[in-house]
């Protein structure tokens, strides 16, 4: 059974033209008809992805592949736009519609107020459509495409209130920091051009790959006469630093935390759930030419594990409610990278979905805080709100249980598989990453928790106060931090019902999945791994089930890491508040180096936006306007001088005129005496 | 003996005479005007030794033509001259320098 | 050698004898004339050179492989043919371009047209001499008329001034050419130029002929203006009356090149490797003067001049190889060059008032808000000065560059394209000046009521443009001419 | 084929609707429609040009050809290729579009610059037509003269430096090319573009040509070094005079390329391919520089025009080296269409940049950055088109921006991949101008009061923006129809390229 080609069309298109629609006609149509149209058609996506998902798991469809038209075709390299859905692509399809829409229908509630409204329904449609043909792509070009197109979106969305100067600020900086990794991914694509059989097409290339008559494995070329470098490695390295710009790893994540100026919603959806996880599916994608370099592996792993530790800890000194989950997002993409460095594609596309579910819950969880704290983001400002808003009290706890990797919940069984797969891995660097992973789950339950134990429990840090501060919710800008216009209430249904049906897949997800996806054959030739790579494997061995598992989970280091965290962070921000300001004194140098980023803004600012900026000016005034121009117009003035000066010689006298012509003929006769001389010799 | 290099050495000199005068002279146009005539007869003389020793009249006819075309230019000259004169009220040569540049 | 008179040679001069006739015709008329009356001598002289101009074409099939008369003292070709048209044509242009001029000034003189035609006779026999004597009757017949034209303005102390240069240098040029010519008959005994050519390989006396060489190419060099035989040019041009201007910085080039040719490769021609070398130092040293004086300039007359310098050194560039391919393109060149001139010279003319020269280049300012149409056929002269195709000037400037380059000359090729860089910034800046800037005063020009002065300069104007999209035919001519 | 001759009617259609304008419109209102009408005219007489070209069987098509100068062997000859049309295309949907754009803007003689916006897209079209290389030489010439003219006299404070500086730049590099075709001539005897490309030359004698060559088409390209004309010229020229200079003048250079230095000189085009390649990559990096810092929006697209058309000047040359180094026809053919693309491409995207810089000069006759701020707040529907502009502008996959720029990447990986790694530096630092110069202008709050009274875009101005958007889009999503209708042209210069001439 072949999948309906005219289906997935639709699933794709729906999303834009809403988006269309809601964009151009927005203003005409008004607010109901734009969220209409665009909710809508993510619904129609998201009902057909489903569909398509239950056709290929249960209907027997087969993998489908097939080019809708030809972009360009230049000699032997042609250029396609096509659709390539097999499992692991379905499964993107309906996590990204899925969060998409209920992010949508959250999003009625809390932009309600905004101008913008039907303009940021048309963006997070066209995020929609982006990201779909990312994930749906069968070659590399229009997985470009998608690529650039959600970075484009995004950039558009963080910079949504593009009054404030942070939030242009910030998009312009998450655009350009994509920008790199994209430099290595357009790179990474010419490469595969070039060595791996010439075509774009992952079915043609990834062919070319597994060839064994060809050996890519051991194919190197010397692009420093005398250095030869396997090509996969190069290849790799390249792409995978386009997934390290996607996928905020360091040193490329310092835009992830900046992003979280745009409004919740959209770091719900992209900066949490699903673009920024676009590096992660890409890398599993791309496992068949991973595959054939250890060294590129090893390059991903030590950036993820990385990414995993260092990004956590800066999260656990965050006060804005959405920085710390942004931390922790750049933290658990880490641990996805780590799996993939591990060679474990599987367990880290069964983070990413799981992740996206949970993550979207508490980015969603924290915008319901900051519509009732009256766009409020510091958490010092918060306490004590569960009794205000029950339901988003306890979705955020289930979210946060599904972080911290709580058995049973979905992010138990993800993080599990990886750090056991960690933990299997015999590849160089996995040692560290095994410390870091580890060490990343006491984090992980130190930020979650407190994230918790100072928003909704606790004092109430804030006052509430009418008469001064009638002006309300409009103008978050100029209230007094702590101080709010009415008392906090829970928010609308079309804020809590997204959280309620985000937290029933943040509970069961994984208990459902982690069989068939991980252990059994759900993703089928999607993704590859060598034999001697295949740590899932091993671990498969001792899979019996998940429910096996979640007993064995208690009795395995990260439960019990993780539970320190939680009693830790219990002790400090539940119940002695005043620690975490002592702790804060006491350690201050490393609370400087966590609260300033380990300073990489400052590098980056100091050295490629200010030098880049000092090294233009100085090549515009020094060598453009000094050497180049002053050459040109040195020579123009020259030529004015020497006019100047030679005018002089027309004295006006007469004499000096007739002396001209009789020089002239005595230099006549003197050439012609030499050419006569000549001519007689 | 006067050989034609006599002639044609006489016509050099007057050549030179007449071709420095224009520029060493600084005071008076109605010099440079004598210069002309001076040069006019450098060419005479050399025409006619010339045609002599070639013993081609041609040489000579050229000559009375020159002689006459000396005339004429004589009397634009002057008449210029006067012209400078009338507006200038000098035909000193250092005054003549309106022009230049 | 006998000498012999045969009447059809008359038929041979007729042109020539037609436009003496016409000349003192106008010449006895022109008394009985009031000064009201003066546009009966204006619109005889343009009929005595239409007349002319017509003979000329009438004569010229027989004459396409070349006749001579009077024992070859005059010669009339294919080459003669080209050179008096456009002599006649530039005269007859000049007479249009002046007469408002001359009139807003109390200048129109039947002595002016008088002088003129008499000069033209001079320019027609220049370009068709056969012996050394009518090549000199020519040219003191030419030059003795433009002294006093340039001298016309007897109560202008710098046209006196401009006469007095143009006379003395002039006449010290004559006498170097004579001084020239001198030495070549008495090393060939002959003043024949076809005779000249044919005994100088026999010549004991290289000496000799190397220093008549020598004097002569200086002295046509004074009447092309070719530096640094030139420093009369600037002064003249700039004081001369600007009608006397378009007349001088027109047709006596066409003449001057025609004398070129006649001395150096009619007479001359079997020693072109002694010459060929000095023309193109001539030519370097007037492309570097005249570009370099002209930019300092702010006078539009005196600019003009320098850039004619510089134009002469462009011609030359034709001549250095020595090939009658390179002589028609320095023809053109010349043609096309008197051609633009008129025209840039005549809306200096047709600008000014009494009382007003409009010779500044400030003058110019603005001029395409009051009078877009002579802004624009400016700007095409400028442009074609400038040799920015597709206007005339571009192409003679390929044809010269391309005889340089054919010949070997590809450094004064390079030389030439330099200052030619270096000279577009005057040209620009002329319609910079135009087209750019405010006028000083918004009051309109009062155009003059000269209506086929208005016709005529901006059928002129249009030529350069005509004749740039279809140099074709103008070019097949020149090519003829010298059997190209 | 057509019957009647289509090429001459293109040229000279709008030449002659520019004498009726000068001689009809005294009347503004009468200038601006009827050159409107000649700028239609001529698009829709372009329109045959691009279907009835026969793209499958590729080469020269609706030739024609008119003995022009006997004397020198000139031929009035115009034929097209793929690549032609294209241009040809490009630039009569160009005209109409400065048309309609200088409709409010220019109010002091409307006649004059009409006529010489129109005089100056016939030459264009002469100059892509042209087979003749004197004719080519008179149109590539002439064509500074009217835009000289519009610079000149419609333009800015610092118009006549900027005028002479352009005029004299690129009438030096252009005259040292004359040179060169004058050798050539002395070579062959004729003027045509075939018969010089057939022509036996020795290694020395196309070094120079080269050089020659180089000369001419790198200042009108401009590339670096001597890129410093465009700058000055483009912040000095109106609206209109930027979008035909940006969006077409500078394509005659990468053109001249194509048609001169590629076929004539094969060989000392590969040796000295090098030093174009290092020009256009140190273009791209250097002037990407240059770009970030600029205070004056024009100069920043001007810049960034220069860094993009190094692109084209990469893609053509790295074809040549794909060729002749690694026996990579297939690559070369990439490398050069992505040359063409890149040039279709930035004449639409600079135009475009550059009528959006034109709609806020209108508002507030500033074009410094410092000035703008929060113009989002006030004009939306321009904000939207000024970040797709933008986006184009630092090659956004979708549109027309990324596909040349995809190309030549690809094709100089395929040579030297460090040489691909300069050249997509330009992701980076091209974003990196382009969204500060967004940032600066577009968003952010309203700082300048002025800019608070600003009225979002008129009907006129949306025609001119919407339809560089179509364009843009359209090529960046569907690229195909524009690589189909110059694929056969570019086979048969990449397979002319293989053949030595030494």
């Amino acid at each position: 059974m072949m999948l309906d080609k005219s289906i997935l069309l639709t699933i794709v298109l729906a999303p834009l033209f809403g988006a269309l629609v809601a964009g151009l006609f927005g203003k005409r149509i008004g607010r109901v008809a734009s969220h209409s149209v665009t909710i809508a058609g993510v619904a129609l996506s998201c009902v057909l992805s489903i569909l398509v998902l239950y056709k290929l798991v249960w209907g027997g469809a087969e993998v489908f592949n097939q080019n809708i038209y030809t972009w360009f075709e230049v000699g032997s390299t042609s250029a396609h736009v096509g659709f390539l859905i097999d499992r692991l692509t379905a499964m993107m399809m309906v996590v990204v519609t899925f969060v998409s829409l209920m992010v949508h229908v959250y999003t009625i509630g809390y932009m309600a107020e905004d101008d913008g409204y039907e303009r940021f329904f048309s963006y997070i449609a066209l995020f929609t459509f982006s990201m779909l043909m990312l994930v749906m792509s069968n070659n590399f070009l229009q997985l470009f495409f998608g690529w650039e197109a959600v970075g484009l979106v995004s950039y558009l969305l963080i910079g949504f209130w593009y009054k404030r100067p942070t939030a242009i600020f910030a998009n312009m900086k998450a655009f350009i920091v994509n920008r790199v990794g994209d430099f290595g991914f357009l790179l990474g694509i010419a490469g595969v051009l070039l060595w791996f059989g010439g075509s774009l097409d992952y079915a043609a290339v990834f062919a070319h790959a597994q060839d064994p008559s060809l050996d890519m494995a051991s194919r190197s070329v010397e692009l420093i006469a005398g250095h030869p470098w396997q090509v996969a490695t190069i290849v790799c390295i390249c792409l995978f630093i386009g997934a390290m710009g996607k996928s905020a790893q360091v040193p490329l994540h310092v835009w992830l935390p900046d992003s979280m100026e745009g409004p919740t919603p959209i770091s719900a959806l992209i900066h949490a759930a699903t673009m920024v996880t676009a590096g992660i599916f890409m890398v599993a994608r791309m496992s068949p030419l991973f595959e054939l370099s250890e060294t590129a592996l090893t390059f991903v792993l030590v950036i993820g594990a990385t990414t995993a530790l260092f990004t956590g800890l800066i999260g656990v000194v965050q006060n804005d409610i959405k920085r710390v989950v942004a931390y922790s997002t750049l933290s658990q993409l880490g641990y996805m990278t780590v799996a993939l460095g591990v060679s474990a594609y599987s367990a880290g596309v069964f983070h990413l979905m799981t992740h996206a579910f949970f993550k979207a819950l508490l980015f969603l969880g924290a915008g319901s805080v900051i519509i009732a704290m009256h766009h409020e983001q510091d958490m010092r400002h918060m306490g004590g709100l569960r009794k205000y808003m029950p339901i988003t009290w306890i979705t955020m706890w289930i979210g946060s249980l599904a972080l911290a990797g709580a058995p049973g919940f979905a992010g138990f069984f993800s993080k599990d598989a990886i750090i056991e797969a960690v933990g299997e891995s015999h590849r160089l660097g996995a040692g560290y990453a095994y410390f870091c992973v580890l060490a990343g789950v006491f984090i992980t339950a130190l930020y979650s928790f407190r994230l918790l134990y100072m928003t909704f429990h606790g004092k109430q840090r804030f006052v509430v106060d009418p008469v001064k501060h009638h002006h309300g919710h409009e103008d978050p800008e100029h209230h007094a931090p702590g101080h709010l216009a009415h008392a906090p209430h829970e928010s609308p249904w079309v804020v809590t019902v997204p959280l309620v049906l985000l937290a029933i897949p943040s509970i069961v997800i994984g208990f459902l999945t982690i069989g068939p996806m991980l252990f059994g054959d759900y993703f089928g030739n999607a993704i590859f791994v060598r034999e001697a790579n295949n740590v899932i494997g091993e671990l498969g061995h001792g899979f019996h089930g998940a429910l096996a598992m979640i007993l064995h989970g208690f009795s395995q280091p990260p439960f019990w890491i993780a539970l320190a965290g939680f009693i830790v962070a219990t002790w400090i921000w539940l119940f002695n508040p005043r620690i975490a300001d002592k702790a804060e004194n006491a350690l201050r140098p490393l609370h400087a180096v966590l609260a300033n980023k380990y300073w990489f803004d400052n590098l980056y600012q100091a050295v490629f936006a200010r030098g880049g900026i000092r090294f233009g000016r100085g090549l515009w005034r020094g060598s453009d306007a000094t050497l180049i121009d002053g050459a040109i117009n040195g020579s123009a003035s020259l030529v004015d001088q020497v006019s100047a000066l030679l005018r002089r010689l027309q004295s006006g006298y007469l004499y000096h005129y007739a002396f001209a012509m009789i020089l002239g003929l005595i230099l006549l006769l003197g050439g012609s005496w030499w050419v006569l001389t000549r001519i007689a010799a | 003996m006067i050989t034609l290099a006599h002639f044609l050495g006489l016509a050099a000199v007057l050549l030179c005479i007449a071709v420095a005068g224009f520029f060493i002279n600084r005071k008076n146009v109605i010099v440079l005007l004598m210069c002309i005539e001076l040069l006019l007869l450098a060419v005479n003389t050399n025409f006619i030794a010339f045609s002599r020793y070639l013993g081609d009249p041609s040489g000579q006819v050229f000559v009375f033509f020159i002689l006459t075309v000396a005339a004429a230019e004589a009397a634009i000259g002057l008449a210029i001259l006067v012209v400078l004169f009338r507006n200038r009220a000098t035909i000193d040569v250092t005054d003549i320098d309106k022009l230049k540049g | 050698m006998t000498i012999q008179f045969n009447p059809a040679d008359l038929l041979v001069i007729l042109p020539e004898l037609v436009l003496l006739g016409a000349t003192c015709a106008i010449l006895l008329i022109d008394l009985f004339l009031k000064p009201s009356q003066r546009d009966i001598t204006h619109w005889l002289s343009i009929v005595a050179i239409a007349v002319t101009s017509f003979l000329v074409w009438r004569g010229a099939p027989e004459v396409a492989q070349g006749v001579s008369a009077f024992n070859g003292m005059f010669k009339h070709d294919g080459i003669s043919v080209v050179l008096k048209q456009f002599v006649l044509l530039t005269t007859g242009l000049s007479l249009f371009y002046a007469r408002n001029y001359m009139r807003e000034r109390s200048l129109l003189f039947g002595e002016f047209y008088l002088l003129i035609l008499f000069a033209t006779i001079g320019m027609m026999l220049l370009v068709s001499a056969g012996s050394l004597v009518i090549a000199y009757l020519g040219l003191e017949l030419l030059a003795l008329s433009s002294y006093a034209l340039v001298a016309l303005n007897r109560n202008s102390a710098i046209s006196a001034e401009a006469a007095i240069k143009y006379f003395v240098l002039g006449a010290l040029a004559s006498g170097l050419l004579l001084y020239g010519m001198s030495m070549i008959y008495g090393a060939t005994g002959t003043l024949d130029l076809a005779a000249i050519s044919a005994q100088i390989n026999q010549v004991e006396h290289r000496g000799w002929l190397a220093i008549g060489l020598v004097f002569i190419v200086s002295g046509v060099a004074f009447k092309l203006g070719a530096a640094p035989f030139h420093m009369w040019l600037p002064d003249v041009y700039h004081g001369a009356p600007t009608a006397i201007t378009v007349f001088i910085g027109s047709a006596p080039k066409v003449a001057a090149f025609g004398l070129l040719y006649r001395l150096l490769e009619g007479g001359l021609g079997p020693m072109s490797e002694h010459w060929t070398p000095m023309l193109a130092l001539l030519s370097v040293l007037s492309l570097a003067v005249g570009n370099l004086f002209a930019i300092a300039q702010s006078n539009l007359k005196r600019m003009l001049a320098y850039s004619t310098i510089s134009h002469i050194g462009f011609m030359l560039l034709g001549f250095v190889g020595g090939s009658p391919a390179g002589y028609s393109a320095a023809m053109f060149y010349i043609i096309s060059y008197t051609m633009t001139a008129t025209v840039a010279f005549g809306i200096i003319a047709l600008l000014a008032r009494a009382g007003f020269e409009c010779e500044e280049i400030d003058d110019f300012k603005g001029l395409n808000q009051r009078s877009p149409w002579y802004a624009a056929i400016m700007g095409i002269s400028m442009f074609s000065l400038a040799g920015v195709p597709p206007l005339f000037g571009f192409f003679a400037k390929l044809l010269v560059l391309k005889s340089a380059i054919d010949a070997g000359f590809l450094w004064l090729a390079i030389v030439a394209i330099i200052f030619a860089i270096i000279g577009i910034y005057y040209y620009l800046r002329v319609v910079k000046v135009m087209y750019f800037d405010a006028a000083a005063d918004d009051a309109a020009v009062p155009l003059p009521a000269d209506l086929p002065l208005r016709w005529v300069i901006s059928l002129n104007g249009l030529a350069l443009v005509v004749l740039g999209l279809a140099w074709g035919p103008l070019f097949d001519w020149c090519n003829r001419a010298f059997g190209v | 084929m057509a019957h009647w001759p289509l090429l001459s009617v293109l040229i000279w259609l709008p030449i002659v609707g520019a004498v009726l304008v000068l001689a009809l419109g005294r009347d503004a209102r009468v200038a601006r429609w009827l050159s409107l009408l000649v700028a239609l005219l001529t698009f829709v007489a372009s329109l045959p040009l691009y279907i009835g070209y026969e793209a499958v069987a590729g080469g020269m098509q609706f030739a024609e050809s008119h003995l022009w100068i006997g004397g020198l062997k000139a031929y009035y000859g115009l034929a097209v290729d793929g690549i032609s049309v294209a241009l040809i295309v490009l630039t009569t949907f160009t005209s109409v579009l400065v048309i309609i754009g200088s409709w409010g803007p220019i109010n002091k003689r409307v006649s004059q610059y009409m006529a010489a916006m129109l005089v100056l897209e016939g030459m264009l079209i002469g100059i892509f037509a042209a087979t003749d290389a004197l004719l080519f030489y008179v149109f590539f010439e002439a064509m500074l003269i009217p835009m000289f003219i519009i610079i000149g006299v419609w333009g800015g404070p610092r118009r006549v430096y900027a005028t002479l500086k352009f005029f004299i730049y690129t009438f030096l590099g252009s005259i040292f090319m004359l040179i060169a075709l004058i050798y050539l001539h002395m070579k062959t005897g004729e003027f045509s573009l075939a018969a010089f490309a057939a022509a036996p030359l020795s290694a020395t004698e196309q070094a120079w040509l080269f050089f020659g060559f180089l000369a001419g088409f790198a200042i009108k390209v401009p590339m670096w070094p001597v890129h410093t004309w465009l700058p000055d010229a483009h912040v000095e020229a109106p609206t209109g005079g930027s979008v035909i200079l940006a969006a077409i003048m500078l394509k005659v250079g990468g053109y001249g390329f194509i048609r001169f230095s590629l076929p004539i000189t094969p060989d000392a085009s590969q040796e000295y391919a090098w030093v174009v390649i290092a020009m256009s990559l140190v273009a791209v990096v250097y002037i990407g520089y240059v770009a970030l810092v600029q205070d004056d929006m024009k100069k920043l697209v001007a810049y960034s025009s220069v860094a993009h058309m190094a692109f084209v000047t990469l893609g053509i040359f790295i074809s040549l080296a794909l060729v002749r180094e690694h026996a990579n026809p297939d690559a070369a053919r990439l490398g050069m269409q992505g040359a063409m693309v890149q040039m279709i491409s930035h004449g639409f995207v600079s135009g475009a940049m550059f009528a959006c810089i034109g709609v806020l000069y209108d508002r507030l006759h500033t074009r410094m950055i410092d000035e703008y701020g929060g113009v989002m707040n006030v004009m939306p529907w321009f904000g939207g088109f000024f970040i797709l502009f933008s986006m184009a502008n630092c090659g956004l996959p979708g549109t027309s921006g990324f596909v040349g720029e995809f190309m030549v990447i690809l094709a100089s990986f395929q040579s030297n991949p460090f040489i691909a790694l300069v050249a997509a530096f330009t992701l980076i630092i091209g974003a990196a101008y382009t969204l500060w110069l967004v940032k600066r202008v577009i968003f952010g709050e309203v700082t300048n009061p002025k800019v608070a009274k600003f009225k979002d875009l008129d009907a006129r101005e949306w025609i001119v923006l919407g339809s560089f958007a179509a364009a843009v889009l359209a090529l960046g999503i569907y690229p195909k129809p524009l690589t189909d209708l110059m694929d056969s042209s570019v086979l048969q210069i990449v397979n002319a390229l293989m053949l030595s001439k030494a």
